[in-house]
């Protein structure tokens, strides 16, 4: 182990390769053991007794697109938290108060979008 | 193989390149090109956090988190605008993009 | 020993065992959770529940496994082949992979990374790429729509969820899950940020799509959300993940209010217990919370979730972040 | 933690806050109020930055002197009068939502954020601060499709921009160790020679930069964006955020990379050279007035640039005085341009102002004369203007730069006459719409600075000498 | 210092803007906006003349210095002031612009119906700028009023000009400032090496031997397309052609002399050596311009084209003049210069009558025109001796002087103007025969009338100052003499200081 930051995260690395190989496992086991026997009616998608009109993968509505957009921005927001909070003993005022303000201009934000209704559904 | 510098700058380089090409030589989607932004601005973490390791100088991680920030900012703006191009021309294919020209 | 114990073979073996004593018995924890889940249901319900095979019915979830595994695997004619096998290998992964970083004990934690919380946080959102892929992949409008909102709502919790844990981090000053827990030493935080983790029990209902939030899995509007072309074992995968997320979530919760592994007061009779015990019913008193939910609440409409999430839970969290940073500034509470 | 400094920027940010949350808050639209409160707010902004102290601040991140003060100022008014420009357009156009103004007032901050900049890292911010606004209002019009796209374009070439600038930063911050102008200027000067790593690095801070203000090879995005947009965006685009990236260009290569000269002279030389050539060429043959009026402010660049690549005290001073009086002559112009409505509809074809001389004889007036300007005609404030950088090319001895420079203004005269010839030579095509009284207001202000700089050209010329000399240190 | 103890050339500059505000102040309908313009335009330009006949009287004819001086701080750190002041060069071509605007005005009076207020306007504006050029003591002042008389002129010939009006305006106005552009490098070259840009100053700047050629070449550039010289000429036919007649007036007139002025003031002073080396080179340019647009002349079909080729002739004749470096050149091509101002004038005038009468320029579509308008023929007979050059009227002194200047340089120059002055003769005598002799061959020519009162106005200044500057030219030559013979001083002394060096 030359780097030993990284050493942490080895066992990570084998968590991953064990539980990818469970997970192969289960799936190929299952195929293995099964009878496979498909034909088209059963390979159809699920519908309401007749076959689909249109491409699934349509038009969807646009308040999902924002949502996403919201989580983005609010997320990058408490990834900015994440260190500040752990190390707001050693930052003084100062920090405090620009974090503050950096909330603060999230929250006006927010009250934008609250307004304009981008969080209301229906 | 001791893994330095010089290894994260290449492979900086390439995704700016990758990011770079993308862009122009594209044919199809606009949501491809904003992905090649993305790799873009993905070489230019890369290779702040690669100096700013190196450097043991902490200027490139914050510069780093600034990117990432702005960039998901972008990304929510390029994508508003790429939705309401799509609502307006029923399409996002790159080589439709051509009402302007003169 | 001692040098083979210390030699890369030996260090990989040793991990390799330690994995596995911790994925077993959470794969079994899973396997008797969906039991009891049916079990207390059907209490609270004045009924039974499975009670055939085996003596109360305790090999009925691998009953259910074995039926599972002899089911055949469909694959929808119009799906993208690849990611509709992925993605429930996907989200079953993540949710194992979050367990390397729990401590169940002082020091048993199998990756003990000073960045713990940040990794589960991270682990956790990943879970959205699981359900957006097999929605994505499946090509099908039930599946395509139930995909669409289950990430909405998960990522819409997410955002409160990082408020809450920012707000423990504030009093403990590290991201390590273990400094986490010892920081409760002396009071566990669930007493003085009460609010904050009602907030974050809610949430994390949301986050694994339970009730009274499982809507998107709605039976009644989209037949069984993003998974719903699924079958045998890939669809036992999905099982397998929304349950170990469970487990997941209310061990975050015992780490991060409950105070982990400590007894409830350091004192003779509870000290004789051993941590891990005490994490484990912590665990499961989160988990009997989960399915008491389950058997009490109607199930919310999709507007009122995400109203919930945004207009209430949002700013409130945001508030309250804010007030306890004040307050831990101005009393000097603050770890150094 | 000197951070009153920073005042103008920190009204500016809370008045844009504030003025958000006052427009979303009532139930009716909000656009005129708004509006007015942010021309308020930017002319709050405008008198700090007149009383505004010298130094850094911020870390060091900001740096305040004579020309940060002149680049601000400019690029205040600039934003101010489009604002005025955009009042009646918006309302008539159907996008008169408070936004606008608010996302105006945004972007004039990263302006300011940009113009102030001693770092790589404000430099980044404010430039973003910029853009992305920018990226928005080019698609403000929502509904048109050219508007649409206009923003998609100028959103992906402006992110390009910005990553190859970033990349830029990236190398310059490794090879150099710091991101500070101050710190950076120091280890250049040292005698120890740069890395190859560092000059890539400034090679493709310009080339993010030389996308933001349009030069040649990198200015693919302008007549597209320009005509596209909503037209007191395009007069937008034009003036401020153009200020403030040469501004920018100028910090940036005169401060830190002052030391190497020699590399990157050459590049800008070429790169004001291309600029000239096209803009003069490619606009010839253009029908619709804004693409025109793209390619017209892709040559002023390179006239201005002209200044920067001589690399002198007396080209910066050019630089200095043409840029504010390209951002005059330009706002005089595209009011014009906003004013261009026939039974209601805007319209946008050089044809369309056929015969205005006799319909309207005041708008044609004013149009010729800034027409003329920017042909450089003397008296007209545009002469001066190339005067001064041509001065600077010569003083220095870029005689190849100085020739292309009148030839190029020659064959861009050809096209700005032609404007003019439709006004006054050809038959009347129908009239247009009266000016609503705040266009012909800008019309009448900034044609009457551009007719009578001659008199007095002096406190303009201190102003940039001052600036100039604060830059150079 | 000011001998006028006012700042008289800043208001001869300066009043016309006046009147033009005033113009453009009147409200109200077309028709009295018409009448005021055209009246306030008429006064305000008599006026002027009037003011600038103060120059003539209290002009110093014995000082070869600059009179009349007006100095104002402009950008002091830089060198350049606002600086008025004629000297014996200059003064005359003052009067003769405002001599000139006030007959243009009255030659539209009637010719312009449509937008007369902005074309009296634009007549204004032109005027100021004309009267500052010529009055400019200061490089970039000078360069200003140079470059902005485009504006005014452009608009004039392309707003109210004939049917190819719209290619006439841009081809002079592109060649023009392409011309000057490369003139401003020069300027700003002498500028930023001299610290300084008043004339008078740079006068004792010495331009570095090896700078003047290229110098030279960049004010050839301007000059030389506004003289205009052959063979960048071709803008003048189109322009003449298109302007109206009061445009063609003042710039066969004025604007033509901008480029002369311009060699005699810059180059010759300036660049001494460079213009002794290259003097040649406009020896064959100018003699090439003497003969052949003489020759394109007599081809010519249209009135107004072969006035414009005829101009250009004689301009030929005041380059060769100015670089003979001589006093009696240079003495005739000042003669010249201001003998064809008024008759070339006069001839564009002429043709602008018939014009105004029949709506045609084209030469065989007249005839017999001395039968019908008897007076005119007289008058039109005046201006055509007069260009020929025949002794007695203006033309002859200067074109004589030039003549004799040219001998003592060479005789085949001088042999080559000559010969000029002879085709010169043949085509404006072939000319006068076609439209005023032979039958009427068109019945609409008989019911024209003859000369207005008006038109008499108009001519009456003109047929004076012809017969004046041709029988007693001499208070004319007194104006340049001093200034004249100090300046061929000059240049002996820079050429022979060098050719000393040289040795």
């Amino acid at each position: 182990m030359t780097q030993p930051l990284l050493a942490e995260y080895f066992p990570i690395l084998v968590f991953l390769g064990i539980a990818g190989g469970i997970a192969i496992a289960m799936v190929g086991g299952s195929l293995l053991v099964a009878r496979q026997k498909p034909y088209a009616e059963k390979l159809s998608a699920y519908e309401c007794g007749f076959e689909p009109f249109d491409d699934t993968r349509r038009r969807f509505d646009v308040r999902f697109y924002l949502v996403a957009i919201l989580f983005i921005i609010f997320d990058l927001e408490v990834a900015f938290l994440f260190p500040w909070a752990v190390a707001l003993g050693g930052i003084g005022w100062f920090g405090f108060l620009s974090m503050i303000a950096f909330l603060g201009v999230l929250t006006v934000g927010f009250i934008y979008e609250w307004r304009k209704g981008a969080l209301d559904w229906e | 193989m001791a893994i330095g510098l010089a290894h994260y700058l290449t492979v900086g380089a390439i995704l700016l390149v990758l990011g770079v090409f993308g862009i122009f030589l594209n044919r199809k989607n606009v949501i491809v090109i904003l992905m090649s932004i993305e790799l873009i601005l993905l070489s230019v973490n890369l290779n702040f956090v690669a100096f700013s390791a190196w450097l043991d100088d902490l200027t490139g991680q914050i510069f780093a988190m600034f990117v990432l920030t702005v960039a998901a900012a972008e990304a929510a703006i390029g994508l508003a605008i790429v939705v309401i191009y799509f609502r307006n021309r029923g399409s996002i294919e790159v080589e439709d993009i051509s009402t302007l020209k003169g | 020993m001692d040098g083979f114990l210390s030699s890369p073979v030996g260090v990989l073996a040793i991990t390799i065992a330690q994995t596995l004593a911790l994925l077993v018995p959470v794969l079994i924890a899973v396997a008797y959770l969906t039991l009891a889940e049916r079990k207390v249901l059907a209490a609270m319900q004045l009924r039974r529940g499975p009670n055939v095979v085996g003596p109360f019915g305790l090999l009925q979830p691998f009953a259910d496994a074995l039926k599972m595994l002899m089911k055949e695997t469909i694959v929808p004619s119009g799906a993208s082949r690849f990611l509709f096998i992925m993605a429930p290998m996907l989200t079953f992964v993540l949710a194992m992979l979050a367990w390397a970083v729990i401590p169940v004990n002082e020091g048993w934690a199998i990756a003990d990374i000073n960045v713990g919380i940040l990794y589960l946080f991270a682990i956790s959102s990943l879970g959205v790429y699981g359900v957006i892929i097999a929605g994505w992949a499946s090509n099908s409008k039930y599946a395509f729509l139930g995909a669409l909102r289950s990430a909405a709502q998960m990522v819409s919790y997410e955002v409160s969820m990082g408020f809450v844990i920012v707000t423990v981090l504030m009093c403990v000053g590290s991201l390590n899950l273990t400094e986490i827990v010892l920081a409760q030493q002396n009071v566990w935080f669930f007493i003085p940020l009460f609010p904050m983790f009602i907030i974050f029990f809610i949430s994390t209902l949301a986050e694994t799509n339970r009730a009274p939030f499982d809507l998107p899995e709605g039976e009644s509007e989209l037949v069984a959300g993003f998974f719903v072309e699924y079958s045998s074992m890939s669809f036992a995968l999905f099982f397998l993940g929304e349950y170990a997320n469970m487990i997941l979530m209310s061990a975050l919760t015992t780490i991060l209010f409950l105070g982990g592994w400590l007894p409830p007061i350091q004192m003779e009779p509870f000290t004789w217990i051993p941590g891990p015990i005490w994490f484990a019913l912590k665990i499961c008193l989160c988990l009997f919370t989960f399915i008491w939910v389950r058997a009490t609440f109607p199930r919310y409409r999709y507007d009122q979730l995400m109203r919930l999430g945004w207009k209430v839970f949002l700013p409130f969290s945001l508030l309250w972040l804010v007030l306890t940073a004040a307050v831990l500034k101005l009393t000097g509470w603050l770890p150094a | 933690m000197s951070w009153t400094l920073a005042l103008p920027e920190l009204v500016l940010a809370i008045s844009g806050l504030v003025i958000l949350v006052a427009g979303v808050i009532p139930k009716q639209e909000t656009f005129v109020p708004v509006t007015m409160a942010t021309v308020g707010a930017l002319l709050v902004a405008g008198l700090l930055v007149l009383s505004q102290s010298e130094g850094t601040a911020l870390g060091g991140h900001y740096v305040a002197d004579a020309f940060s003060g002149f680049m601000k100022l400019l690029a205040i008014g600039g934003a101010a009068i489009c604002l005025l420009l955009s009042l009646d357009f918006n309302t008539r156009e159907g996008i008169a939502r408070f936004e606008y103004p608010v996302l105006v007032l945004l972007g004039t901050l990263g302006m300011l954020v940009m113009i102030s900049a001693n770092d790589l890292l404000s430099l980044y911010l404010g430039l973003e601060l910029l853009s992305l606004p920018l990226y928005v209002i080019a698609a403000f019009h929502r509904d048109n499709a050219r508007s649409a796209e206009a923003g998609l374009k100028y959103f992906v070439l402006g992110a390009l921009a910005s990553g190859l600038l970033l990349y830029g930063s990236s190398l310059v911050y490794g090879f150099a160790g710091t991101t500070n102008f101050d710190r950076l200027a120091d280890a250049f000067s040292a005698d120890a020679g740069v890395s190859a790593g560092v000059v890539v690095g400034v090679v493709f801070v310009i080339t993010g930069l030389a996308f933001k203000i349009s030069a040649v090879p990198f200015h693919m995005w302008t007549p597209d964006v320009y005509e596209g947009a909503p037209t007191p965006v395009t007069a937008f685009f034009a003036t401020a955020p153009k200020v403030a990236a040469i501004a920018l260009l100028a910090r940036v290569l005169v401060g830190p990379f002052g030391d190497l000269v020699a590399q990157w002279q050459q590049v800008l030389l070429l790169i004001s050279m291309a600029s000239m050539i096209l803009g003069a060429f490619a606009a010839i043959g253009q029908r619709n007035i804004k693409r025109l009026m793209a390619y017209s402010s892709i040559g002023h660049v390179g006239y201005a640039l002209m200044g920067l690549a001589v690399a002198s005290d007396v080209g910066l001073r050019g630089l200095l005085v043409y840029m504010a009086i390209y951002v005059l002559m330009n706002l005089g112009t595209f009011a014009v341009l906003v004013a261009m409505r026939r039974d209601g509809r805007a319209v946008e074809q050089v044809d369309d102002l056929a015969g205005l001389g006799r319909t309207d004889l005041g708008m044609a007036v004013w149009m010729a004369v800034f027409m003329f300007s920017m042909a450089g005609i003397p008296p007209l404030a545009g002469f001066f203007g190339k005067l001064y950088v041509f001065l600077a090319a010569v003083q220095g001895g870029y005689w190849t730069l100085a020739v292309i420079g009148v030839l190029t203004s020659v064959v861009s005269a050809y096209y700005y006459l032609r404007i003019v010839k439709v006004m006054f030579f050809d038959q009347p095509a129908g009239a247009l719409d009266p000016a609503p009284a705040s266009l012909t207001v800008v019309m009448a202000a900034s044609g009457l600075f551009v007719l009578l700089f001659v008199l007095w050209p002096a406190p303009m010329l201190a102003a940039a000498q001052a600036a100039a000399a604060a830059l150079l240190g | 210092m000011n001998a006028a103890g006012f700042p008289l050339l800043s208001l001869l500059t300066f009043l016309p803007l006046a009147g033009a505000a005033i113009i453009l102040s009147v409200r109200g309908e077309e028709a009295v906006i018409a009448r005021n313009a055209r009246w306030t335009a008429l006064w305000t330009s008599l006026l002027v003349f009037l003011l600038s006949l103060l120059l003539w009287v209290k002009f110093d004819t014995g000082s070869a210095g600059f009179q009349f001086e007006e100095k104002l701080s402009w950008l002091p750190e830089f060198g350049v002031g606002y600086h008025m002041g004629v000297d014996g060069i200059s003064v005359l071509f003052v009067l003769l612009s405002t001599a000139l605007t006030p007959i243009c005005i009255l030659a539209s009076w009637e010719s312009i119906e449509t937008r007369v207020r902005e074309y009296m306007v634009a007549f204004l504006i032109l005027e100021t700028m004309m009267v500052g050029m010529f009055a400019a003591l200061d490089f970039i002042v000078f360069y200003v009023f140079f470059e902005a008389v485009l504006i005014p002129m452009f608009l004039i010939i392309g707003v109210w000009g004939g049917p190819r009006r719209v290619y006439a305006a841009f081809k002079f106005f592109l060649y023009t400032l392409l011309g000057s552009v490369l003139m401003l490098l020069a300027i700003l070259y002498l500028w930023y090496n001299a610290g300084t840009t008043d004339i008078p100053e740079l006068f004792e700047y010495q331009v570095p031997r090896a700078a003047q050629s290229w110098i030279f070449f960049a004010f050839l550039a301007s000059f030389a397309v506004k003289v205009p010289m052959w063979p960048v000429h071709t803008w003048l036919p189109d322009a003449h052609v298109e302007a109206p007649t009061a445009g063609s007036v003042i710039l066969a007139g004025v604007l033509l002399k901008m480029g002369a002025y311009g060699f005699l003031r810059f180059s010759l002073p300036l660049l001494p050596e460079a213009s002794a080396e290259f003097a040649p080179l406009i020896y064959v340019l100018s003699i090439v311009a003497v003969i052949y647009t003489s020759l394109v002349a007599l081809a010519q079909e249209d009135m107004k084209k072969l006035i414009a080729y005829s101009s250009v002739a004689h301009m030929g004749i005041v380059t060769l003049g100015i670089f003979t470096f001589n006093a009696q050149g240079l003495s005739g091509a000042l003669f010249t210069m201001l003998a064809h101002g008024v008759v070339s004038g006069a001839l564009f005038l002429c043709v602008g009558v018939l014009y105004d009468r029949v709506h045609s320029r084209d030469i065989l579509r007249y005839g017999g025109v001395a039968k019908i308008m008897p007076a005119y023929a007289l008058v039109f007979m005046l201006f055509t001796m007069a260009s020929v050059g025949l002794p007695g009227t203006a033309n002859f002194v200067g074109e004589f002087l030039v003549i004799i200047g040219a001998w003592q340089v060479n005789p085949w120059v001088a042999f080559g103007a000559a010969l000029g002055m002879i085709l010169g003769a043949a085509y404006m005598l072939y000319l006068y025969r076609r439209v005023i002799f032979g039958r009427i061959t068109r019945d609409d020519l008989r019911t024209l009338l003859d000369l207005s009162p008006r038109e008499y106005a108009t001519f009456a200044p003109l047929i004076l100052l012809t017969l004046w500057m041709g029988i007693y030219p001499q208070p004319f030559l007194d104006f340049f003499e001093a200034t004249v013979t100090a300046l061929v001083a000059r240049h002996e002394a820079a050429v022979s200081v060098s050719r000393l060096a040289g040795m």
